[in-house]
């Protein structure tokens, strides 16, 4: 009975991991502008990551690989949200901007070589030229 | 279940690498860099289970460390370059 | 049929070319570095393939199974990585050092200098 | 489900390559690279070689891409096309290639167990090595046991590298013009800097867990060494090189390189004196599959020292290379 419960769970949880990865990947292939793609990437990522792991360890069993699985979730949960906003920042920091020009604006309290650049100095196009 | 969820990370691999080849700026790479690599940690858990020896999930474990620490690099070179490319604009 | 037995070898040569296609096309020399990585990656792929037993599970002894993959290109291949990351270290070290001899890393440059001198 | 998983990986392994030749931008070229290592340690893991995954997870997706990008930090990232090169080599690997694949079809197909490579030694290899050697991972026990002596020239290969890497950029290292300026040890990376403290210790612990937990699952001196010392470049990444330099003092790693190679070479040499064969283990102990069980642990320690003693060297040389950078004087 418990067994095929905790089946049907992992079954389910592990479903709807994969429903959203994918759907954070449509969103991090599909959205216009670098700031909306990570914010599809990095939520997902982590929910769906969080989603398999406890799928899987539903089906571990007692032992050690569930340990192992409880330490991959736990590192997922410092890594992934912690590399997301440090991304974040260094976009904001290379002044990478967004279609409206949002993001340029909040780079005063950034004190990196002045304020003499006008927002052209670093744009999207010379961040990679291909 | 688990190789539905196999298959799904594949898809979501592919449309990553997708992004990381079309860029077009280096942070869409690193981000789908990002992604890729949490997906690879997840994929290497899953092929744990299907092949019925859960006890190597310490690959995974690895993945997870590492895949931070590249991040961390990586964006830090970035800013390296980007303050150097700035300081020769001006 | 055919597909599923060769696929791992033509990816290897597929990969080779590539690799060495960046090593004797590409003038900069860091671009040859990766090139030399890529050349080297599909050396392991090969040597882990050829390594590979059809049903059989990771060479670390269990009760559970009986038939093992092939556990001598596993060691050939470990201690080739490791050692590949550290040849790879002493190749770009050389590439700052010709950096700061010459100014640059594009091949053509290079050759210019030396005639100069 | 075996065969899908090896024929999308190879493929997406295939498209990344591709790209990396094609792209001009070094910057995207190394990042696809760092995307390579990871496809090609979950290739790895999909082929059963648990050991090789592990270590290409640390070296292919962890170091390596580091070292390319502190390279690139200072050699710029813009690249020369060279068309009539291009169009040489073209023809080279079109022909090379053309006759590499007309050899494949004499291969033994994909995954056949009565092909060659696996009926000369890898069945003694899995029938004898627990009753011989006495551990479950074989891949350990040939590694440490059946060819010692072959690992203990890929310890001096790489110690000898570590050396070549610091007596090309480190030696000028010690006189320093400016203070070494870390951008992410400013106080706006807060979260940074938190996080990077509660993940140093772990990564540190399961370095340790990985060396000495080598005979009975993946792991081993290689793979905890190059772990050990990302444990120590997460720390400069995040602190500054020299918040590292005050904890690890660079002399003592450089000797540490030296003292796992040495550690090896003894251990060899003790077997001599128990009277068998240059690092053959049976002597050590009471029994012979003890000897063998202490033998591995000792030279497993001694490729895990220099290993990761090595590792630091490359990283801390290139990466107050990179933070000298341009006080350097172009010669052009």
């Amino acid at each position: 009975m418990i067994d095929s419960v905790l089946a049907i769970l992992s079954a389910v949880m592990l479903g709807l991991g994969g429903f959203f990865m994918v759907s954070g990947a449509i969103g991090l292939l599909r959205f216009p502008d670098f700031y909306s793609r990570m914010h599809a990437a990095s939520m997902t990522d982590t929910l769906g990551s969080y989603l398999v792991v406890g799928g899987l360890m539903l089906t571990a069993g007692w032992g050690l690989p569930l340990f192992k699985l409880a330490l991959i979730l736990v590192f997922i949960f410092f890594t992934s949200p912690t590399a997301g906003h440090a991304l974040a920042k260094s976009a904001q920091h290379c002044d990478l901007r967004l279609p409206g020009g949002g993001a340029s604006t909040k780079k005063a309290d950034n004190e990196i070589s002045g304020s003499a650049q006008g927002p052209d100095s670093r744009d999207v196009v010379s961040a990679d030229r291909v | 279940m688990i190789i539905a969820t196999a298959i799904a990370l594949l898809v979501v691999m592919v449309l990553a690498l997708v992004r990381a080849l079309l860029g077009p700026t280096i942070h869409d790479r690193i981000l789908a860099v990002n992604v890729f690599g949490t997906k690879t940690v997840l994929l290497i858990s899953v092929i744990c289970f299907i092949s019925g020896r859960p006890e190597f999930l310490d690959i995974a474990l690895v993945y997870a460390l590492i895949n931070f620490v590249s991040i961390i690099g990586v964006l830090k070179y970035f800013e390296y370059q980007g303050r150097d490319e700035r300081e020769g604009m001006q | 049929m055919l597909l599923s037995a060769l696929y791992n070898y033509w990816v290897v040569i597929l990969l080779m070319m590539t690799g060495l296609y960046m090593v004797i096309a590409q003038g900069n020399l860091i671009k040859k570095v990766i090139g030399l990585n890529i050349f080297q990656t599909s050396v392991f792929i090969f040597y882990i393939s050829v390594g590979k037993v059809a049903g059989g599970s990771a060479p670390i002894l269990s009760q559970l199974t009986t038939v093992y993959s092939n556990p001598l290109p596993h060691v050939l291949i470990l201690t080739a990585i490791v050692v590949g990351i550290a040849t790879t270290a002493l190749a770009l070290a050389l590439i700052l050092r010709i950096r700061q001899a010459y100014g640059s890393v594009e091949e053509q440059d290079i050759l210019a200098g030396d005639g100069q001198c | 489900m075996e065969l899908i998983l090896d024929i999308a990986l190879l493929s997406l392994l295939l498209v990344t390559a591709v790209y990396i030749a094609w792209t001009r931008d070094l910057f995207a070229a190394v990042i696809l690279a760092g995307i390579y290592g990871l496809l090609s340690a979950s290739f790895f893991m999909s082929m059963g070689a648990v050991d090789v995954a592990f270590t290409e997870a640390a070296v292919g997706a962890g170091i390596s891409p580091l070292l390319m990008l502190s390279t690139l930090a200072i050699c710029g990232r813009a690249q020369r096309a060279n068309p009539q090169r291009a169009l040489l080599a073209l023809l080279t690997v079109g022909v090379v290639g053309a006759l590499l694949i007309t050899a494949t079809l004499e291969m033994p197909a994909f995954g056949s167990p009565d092909a060659p490579a696996h009926l000369h030694v890898a069945p003694r290899y899995i029938a004898d090595s627990m009753r011989e050697i006495g551990i479950p991972n074989v891949v350990t026990s040939v590694l440490a046991s059946y060819r010692a002596f072959d690992t203990l020239g890929e310890v001096v290969v790489i110690f000898t590298a570590g050396l070549g890497v610091l007596s090309l950029l480190g030696l000028r290292g010690d006189v320093r013009e400016e203070p070494i300026h870390s951008p992410m040890a400013e106080p706006s990376h807060l979260v940074l800097r938190v996080v990077g403290k509660v993940l140093i210790p772990p990564i540190l612990l399961f370095a340790l867990y990985v060396q000495f937990h080598g005979e009975y699952g993946p792991g081993g001196g290689f793979q905890a060494g190059v772990i050990f010392a990302v444990g120590f470049i997460l720390y400069s990444l995040v602190f500054g090189l020299e918040a590292v330099e005050k904890i690890v003092n660079r002399a003592l790693v450089q000797a540490l390189a030296a003292v796992g190679v040495l550690i090896y070479g003894t251990v060899g040499l003790l077997g001599i004196v128990s009277g068998r064969n240059y690092l053959d283990y049976s002597g050590l102990a009471g029994d012979s599959v003890a000897g063998q069980h202490l033998g591995i642990i000792a030279i497993e320690l001694g490729v895990g020292i220099t290993v990761a003693s090595v590792m630091m060297i490359v990283f801390f040389v290139f990466s107050a290379q990179l933070a000298r950078g341009r006080a350097v004087p172009h010669a052009s």
